[in-house]
């Protein structure tokens, strides 16, 4: 991406990575400790989450799943309230009933978060035929991994959203593992596009360690799906640069392969490109660094001050 | 599916139809009054043409014949506004489709601190009938009674399949709506100003003070039938049709075993941790100090439905062992009624 | 076909689809009286059926589902045991407890029928991955049609074929219809190999009404399958000549497509080939009709004969 | 989830392990003993390091994430001769494995005339402990007692791990094995040389006469912990750990009652069609006349879990419960402890 392409919000898109990026630190210190529950992180995905969800209007609903964390802030979720999700806390996004694997907030369009691995690839559909048939105007972006591609139910999602004509901007995160297998493990080929594209669905690859690819690539996207309402996936080539779960299980990773993407770090890249085309300066991404941290211990304390839930909530909002 | 309904002389608002027309009936005028109504399913739109003619293909849609992505897209649609029907035709088929129904519709609403609500209701046939065998004739209701955040309702006439029907796609949760497919065709009389039959209420279809016959679906005709057996011999049963499953009216069923002392609970479904099995629980804890004699489960066997007719018939609990049945809780001693049964 | 090409058991192929051919005759005049279970003929896939278990090995495993009446008679099952199961008859190929739906016949290697659209594709894996770890030669053809490759098991299916080298022959019957709806209403595009060539998964369409073009096909695939232990796909493109279920119900069929297959008859074709070649002459013909016709009269004789199971199969071969 | 076996020096043949360690062991145990068993599921290869170091790549697999096909696979495979076991990792993933299970592998062998066996084991955890909530921590072996042809499995201890998973590979019949998550990693003593443990034999795990407590996975230890906080108080309580869930094992569990004359069943699932239902709906049958109270059943809500810490622990019942309710029904008059509980 030429230099002179990178507006002005390409500094708040470093902005929204620094800040996934010290929350998904924060998390990896607390687990690192014990006694906290576990979280996947999206630590090195940073650019995937922050590039999409840029290019969503207000109007637009977000599905995600277990790795949900850089979607929501994003989004512009609070980093305190999900703190307190993932801690149980009674202030949190779903009043600490979901934890970290299920985190929805409807007030910013982030629905019916699922953490069975497929589970937002069937629930897209209804909410994208919703839109349609209520004469809304978002679309629905559903983020997934690598791994939930190999469930029939993407197959099953695709396939309708296709023959219906659902307004479904469908993010394959290809982050080359799914728990404790690598996706080449589990599939011959190295791409997800191609499924899609087999059923009709036009798709593209990208860098998704590069914040103004996905960026770029998103916006056309989207462009496209409010022209004809029809769906389309985007494949993010990145990597999981974490265990599956913390606390980090380092023995399962590959290292040579780790090495090669550790180079490839999403901020990094974000950074240097910033630097290189004089848009940045060190000391001032120094300075939102220090803001993002401290953004993160105030969310933590606004966390451990929120109580646990009461036991009468073991009964609440099962039915409407 | 037309309806074929007969209009009654009596009343130019009752008629007498099928339970299948009575369905067709309630849906359309579901979708009559709320415009969020809408159904799809695997020929939903070829085979309920009157509804697609009445109201359109935006809102009576065909889909590929995926019954998890079916059941997904009910699902999402439901906590965005709309109010989806699902047809997934025949219970077992719902194995495809149990992630969204019970992972999501059933969950997310509790694990979202009650963001979300999901007014969706599907459909699914059992029962014997159709003599095609286990794959399309399983019994699953106690599935989804089991989990949780679901409603469950199973009607056993007309009247009730259409106002139950009505009240499943008012309310605001996911609701598993059952059809016995041997009560499809039967004929009854329907009410066509009658308002909704709430969830949750059982009817006592037949009152009695010996005995206590609970059924649901197409096992309240084998009870009724026992009753009037029992009945030419002096014992007067009471019959209560379930007709919800969740929530289960615990309230009249214990009221009319604290009455006859006798409860015999029956369904076609296999017994094991069948809806009998959580009858029979609620009445042995809460009112174990009114039975006279054991309870009795009378249910299809822990067995696969076998597709050839004399075995499919003999699957489902018949009025003869209903009887039998009662008259051994009702006529001799209750230690010697348990060792018989 | 050049009619070189046709070999002396050409005839023993249309011998097959006349058998076929009759017993659907039959089930359907049966049908038509009432009184009788529903069954879902193969009329009009007679060739699909015929061309691919022609080209099978004894030690081959069969997987097959509701349509499967061609499946079975092209593998030489007697019509008789057939038609008693069909009848709920303890002669049957299942006692009668599996009706017309689901007959499987293990001394045939018809192994595991389903009636759940997509169970073949579920089984067909682990058929598979037995014959494969027990060093046993055959492979494993499976039978579905374009409805089943909508069910995300055929996704799942395949990728697991693909990735872990499984000799399967999957043989998608693309008839058009799926129950009730038309194939065009379910998916974008007209046909199914592409999906499974997205997976890695080799795949050829042939004109499943022409059973010389098939058996060629399913030949060289399971020449090809058995060479390098690895799946094929097979899209054979025919039509569904009747109703999905007998008796029929003429309402729902697209007329002028259902002309314009007529004309197709595989049958038809089949015997004018034969002819123009000067294979068969019309005699020859009509007595092998004849002779199919009488082999029907006494299966039908034989079921009717045969006595429904005894109340205490309610409860048999639950359990082993 | 290697071996950590601490030997116990009064025999070699005893070592004390975790449940985990346990199943471990019997997986090896097995596959030394039968070429034709194997092992695949989303990461057993990776994270059964030592199975794969032994027994080589062609029987202990990694799969795609793919429930569906994994059981399928299971299912086709056990068919066809060889003793598979799936590992489905979290029992709410079973959702997307129930056609394989339930429609193929406890139907196919009845259908079919019994052409077909299916000895295949299928492995999967719930229960509270990990704090993740409803989507991984969903007990639903109910389910699958209700659904024909399948056998049900739940272990309380390391040494009943490995004997019934053993007698599971060994078993010509398709087995849910389920794995309390909270008794992963409690340590207990395992005889090494020990034979199966049989499936379909429940163990009275404490001897008692003045009230039977039923229950299985981690519910038993509570019913142990409420045993000895009763005896102080004079109430002697048997305690009954189901084991296996299908076949039940009725007999064991009706001559504690007809010796107690009273029950309490309890387990971390929901009440409602749960395996409490089932006992409690079978002693009410054959052994009314024993009983000197109602029956009580203490079971999980009827909600999906939290994930947050406190009221995950608050799910299952816990031991003051269960021995208030135990007092309640020693102390009191029938009639009195009915309107209490
Ligand atoms: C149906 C289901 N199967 C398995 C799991 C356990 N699990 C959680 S995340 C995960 C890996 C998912 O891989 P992928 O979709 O690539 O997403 P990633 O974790 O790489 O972001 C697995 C196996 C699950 N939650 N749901
Ligand atoms: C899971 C499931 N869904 C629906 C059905 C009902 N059904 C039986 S056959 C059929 C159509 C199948 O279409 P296709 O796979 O193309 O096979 P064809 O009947 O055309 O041979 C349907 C919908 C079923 N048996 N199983
Ligand atoms: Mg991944
Ligand atoms: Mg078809």
């Amino acid at each position: 991406m030429s230099s002179t392409a990178i507006s002005g919000s390409a500094l708040a898109l470093l902005e929204r990575m620094l800040l996934i990026r010290a929350y998904e630190e924060k998390l990896i210190a607390l687990s690192a400790g014990g006694q906290f529950p576990a979280v996947c992180s999206s630590f090195g995905q940073e650019a995937a989450a922050v590039g999409v969800v840029a290019a969503l209007g207000a109007a637009d609903q977000i599905l995600t799943n277990h790795r949900s964390a850089g979607h929501l802030l994003a989004r512009g979720a609070d980093p305190g309230r999900m703190l307190a999700e993932v801690m149980g806390r009674v202030d949190g996004y779903c009043r600490g009933r979901s934890g970290s694997l299920h985190i929805a907030a409807r007030e910013l369009g982030v629905v019916l978060t699922s953490t069975i691995v497929g589970g937002e690839l069937s629930l897209a559909t209804g909410v994208a035929l919703a839109q349609q048939t209520l004469g809304r105007r978002g679309l629905v972006a559903c983020f997934f991994g690598d791994g939930a591609a190999g469930e029939g139910i993407f197959h099953e999602s695709l396939n309708l959203a296709a023959t219906w004509g659902l307004p479904i901007l469908y993010v394959c995160e290809n982050n080359q593992w799914q728990a404790y297998v690598h996706r080449r493990e589990t599939m011959l080929g190295e791409h997800i596009a191609p499924w899609a594209q087999s059923l009709g669905v036009e798709a593209e690859r990208v860098d998704g360690n590069d914040v103004f690819a996905v960026h770029a690539a998103a916006e056309a996207a989207c462009e496209r799906i409010r022209a004809d309402g029809r769906p389309r996936l985007l494949e993010l080539s990145t990597y999981r640069l974490r265990g599956h779960l913390e606390p980090d299980d380092p023995q399962a990773a590959d290292a040579a392969e780790l090495a090669l993407w550790r180079e490839r770090d999403p901020l990094r890249h974000c950074i240097a490109t910033l630097l290189a085309g004089g848009h940045a300066d060190a000391a001032g991404i120094e300075r939102m660094s220090r803001a993002a941290h401290a953004r993160i211990e105030a969310a933590l304390a606004f966390a451990e001050a929120s109580p646990y839930p009461a036991a009468d909530e073991l009964l609440a909002d099962v039915y409407a | 599916m037309t309806q074929n309904a007969s209009i009654n002389p009596s009343s130019l608002h009752h008629a007498v139809m099928s339970l299948s027309d009575a369905l067709d009936t309630a849906i359309a005028e579901e979708m009559r009054r709320d415009p969020r109504v809408l159904m799809f399913g695997e020929g939903v739109a070829t085979k309920r043409c009157a509804l697609l003619d009445e109201f359109g293909a935006a809102r009576v849609r065909n889909t590929p014949l995926a019954e998890a992505i079916i059941a997904g897209t009910a699902v999402g649609a439901a906590a965005s506004g709309l109010r989806p029907i699902a047809d997934l035709l025949f219970a077992p088929f719902l194995c495809y489709a149990t992630d969204a129904l019970v992972n999501s519709a059933g969950k997310l609403r509790f694990m979202s601190g009650g963001q979300f609500e999901f007014p969706l209701v599907t459909l699914a046939m059992s029962g014997g009938g159709w003599g095609v065998g286990a794959q399309h004739n399983h019994n699953l209701e106690a599935w989804f009674v089991h989990a949780p955040g679901l409603k469950v309702v199973m009607p056993s006439t007309p009247a009730d399949a259409r106002g139950l029907l009505k009240a499943a796609i008012r309310d605001d949760n996911p609701v598993l709506f059952f059809v016995d497919i041997g009560l499809l065709y039967q004929p009854g009389e329907v009410a066509l100003d009658a308002d909704i039959v709430p969830l949750g209420r059982a009817r006592v279809v037949r009152a009695g003070t010996d005995v206590s016959l609970v059924a649901y679906g197409k096992s309240v005709g084998a009870c009724l039938e026992a009753a009037a057996q029992l009945a030419a011999a002096g014992i007067e049963a009471e019959v209560i049709d379930l007709r919800t499953l969740k929530p289960l009216d615990t309230e009249t069923v214990l009221a009319s075993v604290r009455r006859s002392g006798r409860l015999i609970v029956v369904h076609e479904a296999s017994q094991s941790c069948g809806v009998g099995a959580e009858v029979a629980a609620r009445v042995a804890e809460h009112a174990w100090s009114a039975l006279r004699a054991p309870i009795v489960r009378l249910c299809g066997p822990d067995a696969p439905v076998a597709a050839s007719f004399p075995l499919e018939q003999a699957f489902a609990p018949q009025p003869a062992a209903i009887a039998a049945a009662a008259h051994r809780l009702c006529a001799r001693e209750p230690a010697v009624a348990e060792v018989n049964v």
